[in-house]
């Protein structure tokens, strides 16, 4: 116990430590950024623009609630099904909230290449006027649509501490881990003056600017490293390897991949920020890696084990979706297949051999599909991109190494830092939360599962017949009959 | 009386149920177990994860008959069960001390 | 039998006494309404606006198919599963039905400020072309948006008598509700002429120019308190109270919670009618609302009872969606945010102590959620309203009573208004329902389930192994067999 | 064995005969057709166009995944849930990937009026900039809403042969079918130069121009009589017509039914190519017709059965979509509201009545909705058609009889022709594929289901008590419980 | 010792234990499990074809109980559990041989 | 020959399972099952009604053995099945009359 405390209290300290150091070296990298600007005529809105963001806001919270509430739910026993879409659930919550208040503001103003300021935190300036992120479409949505991105991430997380982590560290940690890991990194990669933004950066001499679409490393490294630490920290579910942990219902997690799917079209052809022929090439490159990426893990898997299986074809599809992430408004239809077909392949063997081999229990395989996934997405990126298809990158030298571009130098160093950030990030803000409230539930709710002893709900009454007592609720009042006066007729069959 | 338990495989609860009909026996309880023995569960993956399930669905009938029907009904019942294949099942007969038919009170013969 | 119909009689008489005077009342108030202007020349249709509104129709039938049938029967038990999305689906079918003939008409013709007029009845007119309500989309996209307000709304308040109300009837007085109760709301609020309506009065004297941005008044309060009069006038479910009711799958309450949040993107933003600065507001209020309430509900659970549910969560999420529907286009995103906050706390104390302190029997909470929370929200517009989030609200002075206006007046009176037609009409209604075929199914269907009692169908047969017979269908021909000649080769493994 | 093999040689060799003399055939309708334009002007982009497209086609993938797999799905026994889903999952991957190689080139490339060319083959030119088939947005955005309408037509199939089929098989048949019955029939109604293409004929003789807003004859008919012929060729379930065979879940395909309702405002909405009053009527059209139809088999079946049954429900709601499919952008919203009805009605018997008399064992009603309610609603499109609803329509005389034109007879030919490609090429590549690798998985497999037997899973564990034993995975490394060194507090309850 | 088995109507649960609760029996195991008997199961409709389906969900009860006590047992229980209808369903007792609770080890009426 | 039900707590199926192994038992069938006893179940709340489950839920395993091995598997059982606390089961032995294996018609300890 005393032990425990002292390890504690010595991690802590260094992270302070280290914190202090990453705040401090950050101000020597700090230019002078100018503020975000906003231009207060909103004729520039198009209908046109604003029409298709709003949509993809809205697809790429379905992607989170139902989308990934049932993908992950599926997989986990009956006991902790409902535990684990609230973990997806209240993320949707919990997050937009930290998002309003101070998130945003730290993600997206204009401020040193690793933090953003305040300028708009508690939604201030976050209006109906278009700003330099997206000259056509109001501010607002843009942040919105930002929001469901930060809603996700976190929740892709969920799947490495599935069936065992305590409610209460869960919410913590996310929140933890949104402003610590989360929105800086999405600084470096989308905010003004960030240090791998390629297209906002206002003439630093200490950057990398990095190719990353819609989010493979802000979202899919950072979750699926996170995602690794936390299997690593928490330990293995109780009876792991011994007891089949078979997923409780694969139909509700093939209903959830499909969602993911449909609403990837918002992730990724969203981050096009306007409907033209850039969301246009995200929306095919998406589709076409999703279904190469099925395919590819569906044979892999048919190959090695005999069977194809129904799980292996949607998880292999999210692998695909995943992969293609980072590079879908860079590359074309075919390179796009070629890289979900890559990526479908290589997942297939991260979450089989790799992590048996391995022995960390990472419940429904979020390092596996997401950290591998969005480490060769981030890496082929720099292979198959190509300025043909988004004409805002500044220079042809950013195309990838198979179409006569070097950009894979600077893909490799995004990479790395991402890793790095999120491996130290996470591990701090995992000590920490395990001080404050403890990580882990005891064995025996465990044992009885999330849904009960977290939440004192099940997920399905089924038998209904072996009744039970009410002991509180319902009997009171007698509002219900007396107010009428006459009984209601009751109709006999 | 004698109450009879039947481990029989689950398709075959219609034609069990129909050898009994023709010896006039309606009356069945039906219950859904697992059998372990013989013959083996089948095998799931999931990730790569191999796993055994162990068992093998069953249906397991209780039939109370009277004592001297009771010969009779099992033969018919292995009749009707069986398809030579490992895991046709069992059938136990258990002695039993008395029967009561709830909605009239009747007991034993007249409850059946 | 003989003193129930009696007491029906007596009562139809009042009722139709009453109709006869508020009919008779309504054209006192009548101004000569100018018909509703329709511009035959299609140029003006902005496609990014009609691409906005499309998909938000979409979003909003999305709602109530799969949506709402989700919601609610998940927190039925097994045996009324199927019934429960039925009463969702058919009304899909019906009210739309009814809609294309009249519905649309008596709401959005120009008429009295309680009635439209029948110039659309039939779909006259109602075509490619775009129309004053707004000028640049087709008038046909208008309508089929509305049609989705008209859908959900009746279907809101099955929670209120589900598990229990025969199906004849439940469709019977949905159709009846839609023309006595909602069609005159909607009228009154957004018809050109309308009593409430501050965008399209013509100079009417006897106003009340009220904020609904997108239904609380029409969708929430009218479906919350009708449900609560339901409740009251069928009386409770068998054993309510003393066996327990536990939802059947809170699995797919969750489902349903997620797809009503993102539909309500549809509900909310498209009520601003075009895609742009407004819908973009409307949207953002909506998400933080939604995520505040989530939280509120939750907290204040956790800290009453000890433990955070997930039904308390979705429910919480949902109350949020409910609150801010009148304000969504008005307010700022704090604001939505403070509001949402409340709405939660409000509405958890509403469906728990409240409703367990009054004893009524609203099976899923229409009342404390759409009833409650559409009249907390109607009232906040007139605190939280801003002139700066929509400037197509002519006055500062409509205003909430936080920023210097003081529309909290009028809202009172549309509030009070709306809860009197509601109470008024439903009460009719249910009993001239029950007088055509009577409301209540009988005791021993209603032990065995509404779903095999009124629709011959079973939600699960996860059993298959029981058998049973095929009494009919599928022996008789021989086709299937007969017509290939050679049978199909049988691959044996 | 042997017999069947020469019998299947013989069937082999009079396909290939018959399928070169259609080839050969081809050639001599062949008018040298200018190839289809491209716009290298991306100014002319339309976003509000594009993002209704984009929208539209990540709905029409919805109605794929989950839509049909659910409502497919739900209509299994239980062990075959997963197997149905897969059917339809697999096929948006795998579509996908041949549509990307080849399969877009051959309907949409300019060709001879059965066939187009290979110009478009491995995604060449199909890029940002418009074509002629749509002059506002991309031709990718085309392309990939054309690839979603090509992922569903083979799913629909699926319904006829559920439950028996092996996977390989079906695998092997659907990307055949695709490109031979599917390809070239998108060809003849909606490629340039196409047999039956109103608008873009370029002078042919020997044309009928048919109208097919979204597919009647390509999508619906073409599966719904390829599906007649698999059940025919594959022959009934075991035990059909004798051991119950009840869905499994109503309530899933309650969910499927709800989000093909939503999905298809894509798929007919989106068919007019822009956001505009087309895409609004078709949208009406749509909604109109579904709602009517779901109450037309609901009625009719009461009255027949005495019960409204949930599934009469949705499969009416199912049919008016069908039905109105190839009318959608060519009706008035009563012209629809009929449709739907008569579709409605008209299918009830065809799915019980018809479907029982002839005794073939069509699964889940392919056939019964698809391929009648497809016939119905070309036949009537040529009797309710208004060019009113579509200017694009070059002549009055186009106009369906009811409306003073003669467009009966195109609809028929068109009709004809499309069940005659259905019948003779499903028929040659059902017996293909039996020779390649056997249709009908084993009476073993078949008994014990097709998810454990082809795909080694099963879709519901719910009786996780039962243990079992882990054979493999998950044991061997060990870094779950070593690195983290101390191990992770663990708070007791 | 005897074993009591009771057959009933799945919604005379509570009142049985409420019933055998008043005679001071508190443990009782129940099975899930479908009846064939007099009492028809319902008919269901799936795009036209009917089917009937049989059986009758019941509750399988089983209290052990000293074999003086089980008459009173018995009958409490055909009060409790009685509508009057068709399908009340059946009490089989059997006898035992031995009782052991796992928890102690505890022998017979001990163990009850 | 006797046939042994254990209602035990679900977990300890495999131990129980394996025990049995030991000694040569490898056919078991096994139901899932309700307890009602001195273990209370848990309490869950929906909408602020707060009920209480009523039952555990156990699993009944039943074992058919050969009378002078019953003994052995009754001890084997309850050490296998022993957690200690409220709740762990109880088992029944009765008497059985007579033991049929389907596929064979093979009769009592042969058909075992
Ligand atoms: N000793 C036993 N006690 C109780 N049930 C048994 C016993 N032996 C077998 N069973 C049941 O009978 C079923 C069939 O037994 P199994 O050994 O698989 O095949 P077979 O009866 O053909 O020899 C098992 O699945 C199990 O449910
Ligand atoms: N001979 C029997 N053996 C086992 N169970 C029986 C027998 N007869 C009836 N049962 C059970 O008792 C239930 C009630 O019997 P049923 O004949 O329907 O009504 P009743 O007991 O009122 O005559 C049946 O559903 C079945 O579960
Ligand atoms: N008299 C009984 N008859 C049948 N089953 C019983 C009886 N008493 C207990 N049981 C079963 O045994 C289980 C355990 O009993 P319980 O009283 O909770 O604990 P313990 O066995 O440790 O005293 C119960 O859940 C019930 O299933």
């Amino acid at each position: 116990m005393l032990r425990n405390l002292l390890a504690s209290r010595r991690t802590l300290l260094g992270c302070l430590l280290l914190g202090m150091i990453l705040w401090g070296g950050s101000s020597a990298f700090a230019d002078p950024t100018a503020p975000v600007a906003i231009d207060s005529n909103t004729d520039k809105v198009n209908s046109g623009d604003t029409a298709w963001m709003l949509t993809s806001a809205a697809l790429v919270l379905m992607m989170t609630g139902p989308g990934l509430a049932l993908f992950y739910s599926g997989l986990v026993r009956r006991k902790n099904v409902l535990a684990t879409m609230m973990q997806s659930f209240i993320l949707m919550a919990i997050v937009s909230v930290v998002w309003a208040i101070v998130g945003f503001s730290i993600a997206f103003d204009a401020g040193n290449p690793f933090f953003g300021g305040l300028h708009f935190a508690f939604m201030k300036n976050v209006w109906m006027f278009p700003s330099e992120y997206a000259p056509t479409i109001p501010f607002s949505t843009f942040m919105v649509y930002q929001c469901m991105f930060a809603v996700i991430t976190p929740g892709l997380i969920c799947g490495a501490y599935a069936e065992r982590m305590k409610f209460s560290a869960m919410l913590l940690f996310s929140v933890l881990w949104l402003l610590v890991v989360y929105c800086p990194l999405a600084h470096m990669v989308w905010g003004k003056g960030g240090l791998f933004n390629f297209a906002m950066q206002p003439g630093g001499s200490l950057k990398f600017p990095a190719l990353d679409f819609a989010g493979g490393t802000v979202v899919h490294i950072s979750s699926g490293v996170s995602a690794l630490i936390c299997a690593l920290v928490m330990g293995k579910r109780r009876g792991y390897g011994k007891i089949p942990m078979a997923p409780h219902s694969v139909v509700i997690s093939v209903i959830g991949a499909a969602l993911l799917w449909v609403g990837w079209f918002g992730f990724n052809g969203g981050s096009a920020l306007s409907a033209g022929g850039g969301a246009s090439s995200a929306f095919v490159a998406t589709h076409f890696a999703a279904a190469a990426a099925a395919l590819g893990w569906m044979f892999a898997e048919w190959l090695k084990t005999g069977k194809p299986t129904v799980l292996g074809a949607i998880s292999g599809a999210v692998a695909g979706l995943v992969v293609i992430t980072p590079a879908s408004g860079f590359v074309g239809p075919m390179s796009a297949l070629i890289m979900g077909a890559v990526g479908g392949v290589v997942c297939f063997f991260a979450a089989t051999s790799l992590k048996h081999a391995l022995g960390y229990d990472d419940s429904l395989d979020a390092f596996g599909v997401h950290g591998i996934g969005g480490t060769i997405g981030a890496l082929l990126t720099g292979c198959f991109a190509q300025q043909f298809f988004n004409p805002s990158v500044p220079d042809s030298a950013m195309n990838g190494i198979f179409f006569g571009g070097k950009q894979l130098g600077n893909q490799a160093v995004a990479t790395v830092i991402s890793w790095v950030l999120a491996i130290v990030g996470s591990f701090i803000l995992l000590k920490i939360t395990d001080v404050v409230c403890g990580l882990r539930v005891s064995e025996s709710e465990e044992f009885d599962g999330l849904d009960i002893t977290q939440h004192g709900e099940r997920g399905y009454n089924l038998e209904e017949e072996f009744g039970g007592t009410v002991l509180d609720g319902g009997s009171s009042g007698s509002l219900g009959s007396a107010i009428t006066g006459t009984q209601t007729k009751v109709s006999h069959a | 009386m004698q109450m009879i338990e039947a481990v029989i495989k689950p398709h075959k609860l219609d034609a069990v149920k129909t050898a009994l009909a023709k010896l006039g026996i309606l009356g069945v309880t039906a219950v859904e177990c697992k059998g372990f023995g013989r013959q083996m569960g089948h095998t799931e993956r999931y990730r790569g994860a191999k796993m055994d399930v162990g068992f093998v669905p069953k249906v397991l009938l209780k039939i109370c008959v009277k004592s001297e029907e009771s010969a009779k009904a099992v033969s018919e019942i292995v009749e009707a069960a069986r398809t030579g294949e490992v895991g046709d099942g069992k059938i136990f007969v258990y002695p039993i001390a008395e029967v009561v038919r709830i909605r009239t009170g009747e007991k034993n013969e007249q409850a059946l």
